[in-house]
């Protein structure tokens, strides 16, 4: 009983703890090109999720359909936002970006309520609603393919960003934009292809919560600032890092969960990935597997 | 001008709890056109001034004095919890009378807080009448049943909690077990779950709100649970079976307000109203919840009115001279006094079938003064 | 030649430019004065909060402007200095008005604390931990209910002066206001002396601060305290003033809104802050007033018309920043120059 | 020449790695009081990495590094700073927002004692303190020529000028020992006689001890007193500079066989 | 090949930095461009490359022209992508990526894969410490090391116009004149024509055709370089060869401050 009870809190931890790398991810991609903290992150979430459900709701588009529309409608809101707010701050110190990003997740999150209004509109069944087994423990099939997906964009990404011309670009502008600009380097070009990636990923993220959850509302956006510690975990600018972190949080998040919340009455699940976080930074003050900061003279 | 009536409304649009306070601003607005339109207070007009304040307790505040020094507005429809706390001395000490949607039990008694309204059975009531009903339910013999209380950490969650527990003790019913969920903001209810499947829980009352019940109700599903779910009034709506979908199934819950379209002498009003202003929204509960309220106060004012003192003060007096008020079934009859505050301590259970809220009984919790404010 | 030195010295060192601006200032003071007199208790209730909103953005100014240090844990230090206050007004019965004080004190205490993390920590990660201190002092705000009430939080009687209340928007105008402009005052100062320098420097450079002679770990602790002074400061003002506090009067996005206001205001400017606190306490207001009104005449569009708001809002964040990166206070420097 | 034969600075044996890389391989040396001594070498010998084991910023894994006599070696940057050592960055470390004043302000925060109350009310002493280390600094942008852009924000200086409010900054800390890496890279001939000028100064008038890394042989070999030349984080000679000049690892290493150019 | 015609610069709206010099590259030409800190050099430079909205900086008048097309203003990234590379002042590589990241961005706009893997192979023969180093992040490289990278990553670029931002800072002397062999090589061999700013003027003038001398914004002299050191006033201040013809030394200087200034500590 107790070894199922434990087994039960460590699956369902890394299998929600895919969820969060996968919003993680998102993260990282904007870090890794501007070294900004895109906090509009958990918009674009709801963006995704949004676009789908419109598709299949309102006009009976088929899910795989509705996917791949809602994939280069996100692409191209990735586009739209990098033209109309990013690229005008070109200049602008770092805590300025965060700080439209932020505006930015206002005027999304306006957009969306006078569009779909504040109503949770329900999700349609896009997964059988009946779980698999993994030994004694159920899990549900949206947990399992956004574990897949982690893995697919976990490879793709670490791919792209170290084999690419590309990804070298999208380095070397976070690195030092006038440097990058002088090598040939399009700035522009960088920022519209990694806001584009990001809103990608986040809109699979967003269908993939959306299903799980069952329906789609404001609160969705919540999970952007849930996925903070993660990021921060794994390390800002590595891929592995988010997917490792999420999955730690994950764990983490479970484990606590399950042991210590009965003995202090709850809500530690809430508190613990931040203790753990400061911890861990403490010992790895760039996170697990994020890349040291240069401090030499 | 002297032949209007002036009312404040302070109403979630944009934030938290966006989603249920949408169909309550439509409803007291339909029902406060609908009562202009017959009569309005002995032929005065009511204007509803109102206001968006996003669930932010600072703007509430702020708007409150809007209302009560710019606009002069003899009460005040409220909302949340956060902006009934902050404003409730405030309240007393301008003789506003102030409803508000939340149903924490000490709100209700008027030796503390003698302006502060609210329509329906209390949580507490709520949660008395769902372990009455256990009591009732529960057959295997030669045991007690085993009960536990699912709830978010903050004011609205904990409300009834302690109410709960002392009434459970006192009729002979186990709480096992308290699970807290995360206030807002979680998609998994997974360990609580597991940890409650441990205490063997053969009941469990869920007190959230409708989209945060059905992500727990879809995990124990998940699960393969066999506790008996029961949901408080915010969570047994009619989005249950389209957000948990067969997870609802069997999920019994209390409602204080009949939900939409059900066939009561009252109804006929709201439906007309709605198919006339909104014929493409689809509506719930919240929305005759609204109109409850709105002709509940709009009584109020009537009363005052014909009594010569349309002001907070002949408002509240007003309020507590009803007796029995009847609102052709839309909500059990409203009965305030000056040392009362309870309109009614009758909730109504309700379970899921085939998709539907189907009423099952009525629970009725005796009126004990002890009970007041608790 | 040496007078001349002493001359351009005294000139560079003084807080007014011009005796035009001195004037200004002063005239601009007074003014304030009189604010209670004719203000409604709604303008008063928006100003007291701008007040508020000023001390706590000026601690956070100190941090994340001047030291460099991004902190999201603003929303945090304002609620322990709401909280210590509130327990020592009741537990001790001393007067409300001295616990302020004491609790700008053991906030900055327990910033020190928080603080230790930047011993390591850099940039956005550093940023993380605050994060994390926000959670855990929610966490213990709704936990240990002994000293925070729990959920339902504390309620405060008004303090007294002398004989008068502090119970209306009025009175405890003269409590908010004055606390504020000797504050800004106070930061004003220590941007010209060699603490404020030593905060600048380390934002600059950390390294060649060290070697400068400046303990770099001692003076972001320092910093860290500064700033949380005026956090518990404005957070046991804003105890004062709403009379109630629970875990929901802090949530995270007051920490936000904090960075916001030093942000549009201007990071690293004092003027800034002020603007900025205006500005974004102000704006809501604004936007509230404008919907309602709106509403008024379409009572069909309140709900799109209450989005709307939210809309406006971050449309004009984002308007800001990329016509004026520098916040208001540059465009505050160049109207003042073009006169 | 009335050099005394106290040693102010001593190394011994310093031993610096950054994983595999070894920086600096056993080398020592002594600084007398009031000399100019002279590190120099090919790149990525370990120079810079020895001025900063000397000023805190590297803590060598081995080695003694003494100061009039005391071990520095564990100590923080800012302690070290306190006894009496200042230096320039070969990547000029300046604070850039700040005005070229307030940059060479922080050179006086060790000799400042307003604390933070103080300051805050700026009352009394503190201001007084603050006026009279102004005056001190007025007097070094003075003799350092920078009068026409002590309100500039340095961020937007010329290399040039950023160099000369760096050691500027470093003479307002009023240290013994001054710690310069390559004090003139990136300046034209005139420039560079303004610069030695600087030096010079600082170490017979202000009587401050210098040790410097500089890549310009003339001006290295004219004006130090003692030359150490690093290779491969080795020390490969020490010596007045007539016998550096001579030292056939030195011109095989460093100078080269062509010596047109200086 | 490039022609610079009285353009003007200013940063922020308001300082005029530049005031109207006038600067001609010629095909496969090495030209030397000197002048006093904070005359202009880099800004000039910036100018043509198009780094300098990235400093706030704008054109206000005069314009540049590269093979007869006009030029000015245009953004960075084309300009590269039309044939030439800035090697920046101050070595600014890109910390957090490796040495041989660095060089890879540096060949960005390259299309040719051979020809990359032999110019990388190429400046690792001509700068070995780099090649020891090519997986390590070049933050931590000395600064002759990440001088050596920057130029590098200009040869990688392949330009057909290179301008170098004082190339030899701070590097050790022996590697000064490797360096000037280099450029010249890179000259003859590849045709790219050099417009170079140093302060060392005397092995600018040794390598260049052409020289200007840049002072408070504008051309103060220009010619051949056999002209400019002729010039009292270049060797002066450029060259730093006193009016007898020899180099200046500092030895005099020296002793007549410590005798001026004799009492040392005991
Ligand atoms: N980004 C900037 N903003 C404002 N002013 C600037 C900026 N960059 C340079 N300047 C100013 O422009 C002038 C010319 O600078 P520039 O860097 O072009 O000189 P330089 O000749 O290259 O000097 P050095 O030899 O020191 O590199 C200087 O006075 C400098 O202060
Ligand atoms: N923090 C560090 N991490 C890793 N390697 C380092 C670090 N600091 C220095 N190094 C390495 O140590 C060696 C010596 O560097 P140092 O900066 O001391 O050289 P230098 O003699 O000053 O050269 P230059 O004349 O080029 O400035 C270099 O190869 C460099 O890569
Ligand atoms: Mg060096
Ligand atoms: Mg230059």
């Amino acid at each position: 009983m107790d070894f199922t009870f434990l087994m039960q809190l460590l699956i369902n931890g890394l299998v929600v703890g895919s969820i969060y790398a996968l919003v993680a991810t998102g993260f990282v991609i904007i870090f890794k090109s501007s070294s900004a903290l895109n906090l509009a992150q958990g918009e674009f979430l709801m963006v995704g999720a949004y676009i789908c459900l419109y598709l299949v709701l309102q006009h009976k588009v088929p899910f795989i359909a509705a996917f791949v529309i809602t994939m280069l409608f996100s692409a191209l809101l990735g586009i739209v936002i990098e033209r109309t707010t990013l690229r005008p701050l070109l200049g602008s110190p770092v805590i300025s970006v965060i700080m439209a990003t932020l505006g930015l997740a206002s005027v999304l999150r306006a957009l969306l309520q006078i569009f779909f209004g504040v109503d949770t509109i329900p999700f349609p069944e896009i997964f059988p609603p009946e779980p698999v087994h993994i030994g004694p423990v159920p899990v549900s099939i949206g947990y399992l393919y956004s574990l897949c997906c982690v893995a697919v964009l976990l490879t793709a990404l670490t791919a792209f960003f170290k084999y690419t011309k590309s990804g070298l670009a999208m380095r070397a502008t976070a690195s030092s934009r006038q440097t990058a600009l002088s090598m040939g380097i399009s700035v522009k070009k960088v920022f519209a292809m990694s806001w584009c990636i990001a809103a990608m990923v986040s809109a699979i993220g967003g269908i993939l919560l959306g299903a799980i959850r069952g329906g789609v509302d404001m609160s969705l956006a919540n999970m952007g600032l849930k996925v903070l510690p993660v990021v921060i975990l794994g390390g800002m600018d590595s891929i592995a890092g988010a997917v490792l972190g999420g999955l730690i949080i994950g764990l983490l998040e479970n484990l606590c969960g399950g042991y210590l919340d009965p003995l202090v009455g709850g809500g530690v699940k809430e508190v613990v990935p931040y203790i753990a976080l400061v911890l861990i930074l403490m010992v790895r003050p760039s996170g697990l597997l994020g890349s040291r900061r240069i401090e030499r003279m | 001008a002297a032949d209007t009536v002036k009312v404040g409304g302070l109403f979630d649009l944009t934030g938290a709890t966006a989603e249920v306070g949408k169909p309550f601003l439509e409803g007291v607005r339909d029902a406060v056109t609908w009562m202009n339109n017959n009569g309005g207070v002995n032929g005065k007009k009511i204007e509803l001034i109102s206001v968006d304040y996003g669930y932010k307790t600072p703007e509430a505040v702020a708007a409150y004095k809007k209302f009560v020094e710019q606009d002069k507005v003899v009460m005040i429809e409220g909302w949340g919890s956060g902006d009934t706390e902050a404003l409730k001395d405030q309240v007393t000490k301008d003789r506003i009378p102030y409803f508000s949607a939340g149903f924490t039990a000490h709100m209700n008694n008027p030796a503390k807080t003698p302006y502060n309204f609210f329509l329906g059975a209390s949580y507490s009531d709520q949660v008395r009448a769902f372990l009455q009903f256990v009591k009732k339910d529960f057959k295997e013999k030669g045991k007690k049943p085993k009960v536990c209380f699912i709830y978010p950490n903050n004011g609205f969650g904990k409300s009834p909690i302690e109410a709960g527990k002392l009434y459970a003790k006192e009729i002979g019913i186990d709480v096992v077990d308290d699970q807290i969920t995360p206030p807002t903001g979680f998609q998994d209810a997974t360990t609580q779950l597991l940890n409650m499947q441990k205490q063997g829980a053969d009941y469990a009352f869920i007190q959230n709100t409708v989209k945060w019940s059905a992500i727990i109700l879809k995990d124990a599903k998940k699960l393969g649970l066999k506790t008996k779910f029961f949901l408080n009034n915010y969570g047994m709506t009619e989005q249950l079976p389209e957000l948990a979908k067969e997870a609802a199934e069997g999920v019994y819950g209390m409602a204080t307000t009949v939900p939409y379209g059900t066939n009561v002498p009252g109804m006929k009003k709201i439906t007309d109203m709605h198919a006339k202003n909104h014929p493409k929204d689809s509506h719930n509960l919240f929305y005759v919840r609204g109109w409850t309220y709105a002709l509940t106060w709009g009584e109020g004012l009537r009363i005052a009115d014909k009594n010569k003192q349309l002001n907070g003060e002949g408002v509240k007096k007003a309020l507590e001279s009803m007796n029995n008020f009847d609102l052709g079934g839309l909500v059990q009859p409203v009965t305030y006094s000056g040392a009362d505050h309870r309109s009614s301590t009758k909730s109504v259970v309700y379970v899921i079938k085939g998709g539907k809220l189907v009423k099952v009984e009525d629970i009725d919790v005796p009126r004990k003064k002890e009970w007041l404010g608790l | 030649m040496r007078e001349r030195i002493a001359l351009m010295i005294k000139a560079d060192m003084g807080l007014f430019h011009s005796k035009k601006s001195l004037a200004a200032t002063v005239s601009f003071l007074v003014c304030l004065m009189f604010v209670p007199v004719y203000g409604s208790s709604y303008v008063l209730d928006v100003v007291n909060r701008i007040g508020i909103a000023v001390i706590a953005a000026l601690g956070l100014n100190i941090l994340t402007g001047f030291t460099g240090l991004i902190s999201l844990g603003n929303a945090a230090f304002m609620a322990i200095g709401a909280y210590s206050a509130s327990w020592l007004a009741m537990r001790t019965g001393i007067n409300f008005i001295f616990c302020i004080p004491v609790a700008g004190i053991i906030t900055a205490a327990l910033g020190m604390v928080v603080g230790i993390p930047s011993l390591r920590l850099r940039g956005l990660y550093l940023a993380m931990a605050t994060l994390a201190a926000h959670f855990i002092v929610e966490f213990l705000a709704v936990h240990w209910e002994s000293v925070t009430g729990g959920v339902a939080g504390l309620t405060i009687s008004s303090p007294t002066v002398a004989g008068f209340a502090l119970d209306s928007d009025r009175t405890v105008y003269y409590l908010i206001i004055p606390t504020a402009i000797l504050s800004v005052l106070f930061v004003s100062n220590i941007f010209r002396t060699r603490v404020g320098r030593a905060f600048i420097a380390i934002r600059d450079q950390e390294m060649s601060a060290a070697v400068m002679g400046i303990d770099v770990f001692k003076y972001k602790l320092i910093s860290f305290a500064l700033s949380s002074f005026f956090a518990g400061v404005a957070g046991a003002l804003m105890a004062c003033q709403t009379r109630i506090i629970t875990p929901e009067n802090f949530p995270i996005s007051i920490a936000i809104d904090s960075l916001a206001m030093i942000i549009i205001g201007g990071l690293c400017s004092v003027i800034g802050t002020i603007f900025g606190a205006v500005f974004l306490t102000a704006l809501p207001e604004f936007l509230r007033l404008a919907t309602t009104a709106l509403a008024g005449s379409f009572p069909e569009l309140i709900g799109k018309l209450a989005s709307l708001k939210e809309l406006v809002f971050g449309l004009l964040v984002i308007l800001f920043l990329i016509f004026e990166p520098h916040g208001i206070s540059a465009i505050w420097q160049r109207t003042k120059n073009r006169f | 020449m009335a050099l005394s034969l106290n040693t102010q600075l001593s190394c011994h044996d310093i031993r610096l790695t950054f994983g595999g890389v070894t920086a600096l391989d056993g080398v020592s040396f002594e600084v007398m009081d009031g000399e100019i001594f002279a590190i120099i070498g090919p790149n990525g010998a370990g120079k810079s990495s020895m001025l900063n084991c000397i000023s805190g910023l590297y803590r060598p894994q081995q080695g003694e590094i003494k100061f009039d006599g005391l071990t520095i070696r564990d100590l923080p940057p800012h302690q070290r700073a306190k006894r009496g050592i200042a230096r320039s960055f070969q990547n000029i470390a300046l604070f850039r927002e700040l005005s070229v004043i307030d940059n060479i302000m922080t050179g006086r925060h060790l000799s400042q004692r307003a604390g933070v109350i103080s300051g805050g009310l700026f009352w009394g002493w503190a201001k007084c303190d603050e006026e009279h280390h102004r005056a001190v600094v007025e007097e070094i942008i003075e003799s350092l020529g920078l009068q026409d852009i002590r309100r500039c924000a340095v961020g937007s200086l010329p290399y040039g000028r950023q160099k000369r409010v760096e050691l500027a900054r470093a003479l307002a800390m009023e240290p013994r020992l001054l710690l310069l890496d390559e004090p003139m890279a990136g300046m034209n001939a005139a420039e560079r006689d303004d610069m030695v000028g600087f030096i010079l100064e600082a170490n017979c008038r202000r009587k401050i001890t210098v040790v410097m890394i500089e890549h310009d042989m003339g001006m290295v070999m004219d004006i130090s007193d003692t030359v150490c030349v690093l290779d491969f984080g080795k020390r490969i000679a020490l010596g007045s500079p007539e016998q550096i000049m001579n030292d056939p690892h030195v011109i095989k290493a460093y100078l080269g066989e062509d010596d047109g150019f200086f | 090949m490039l022609k610079v015609e009285n353009i003007q610069v200013v940063y922020g709206d308001s300082m005029l930095v530049l005031k109207g010099p006038s600067l001609e590259v010629p095909e496969e030409g090495i030209v030397a461009l000197l002048g006093a800190n904070g005359a202009g050099k880099s800004t000039l430079i910036k100018a043509i490359s198009g780094l300098l909205a990235s400093e706030q900086g704008k054109i206000i008048s005069g314009t540049v022209l590269f093979r007869g097309d006009n030029i000015t203003g245009m953004a960075a990234d084309d300009v590269v992508r039309r044939g030439i590379f800035h090697v920046i002042e101050g070595r600014r590589v890109f910390q957090e990526l490796t040495v041989e990241e660095n060089l890879a961005a540096g060949g960005y706009t390259r299309k040719d894969r051979a020809g990359f893997r032999s110019d990388l192979e190429f400046i690792y023969d001509f700068f070995p410490r780099l090649a020891e180093r090519r997986r390590q992040s070049a933050g931590y490289l000395s600064g002759g090391e990440q001088q050596m990278l920057a130029i590098g990553r200009g040869l990688m670029a392949r330009p057909q116009l290179l301008l170098l931002d004082e190339p030899s800072l701070g590097l050790a002397p022996l590697l000064v004149q490797e360096i000037f062999s280099l450029i010249r090589r890179i000259n003859t061999e590849r045709k790219t024509a050099i417009l170079l700013v140093e302060q060392n003027a005397a092995i600018a003038l040794s390598i260049a055709d052409h020289a200007y001398v840049l002072e408070n914004g504008a051309i103060a002299m220009s010619g051949k370089p056999e002209e400019l050191n002729a010039s009292g006033e270049v060797r002066e201040f450029y060259l730093g060869i006193s009016e007898h013809g020899e180099r200046r030394g500092y030895k005099a200087m020296k002793e007549e401050m410590r005798s001026a200034f004799p009492a040392h500590r005991a």
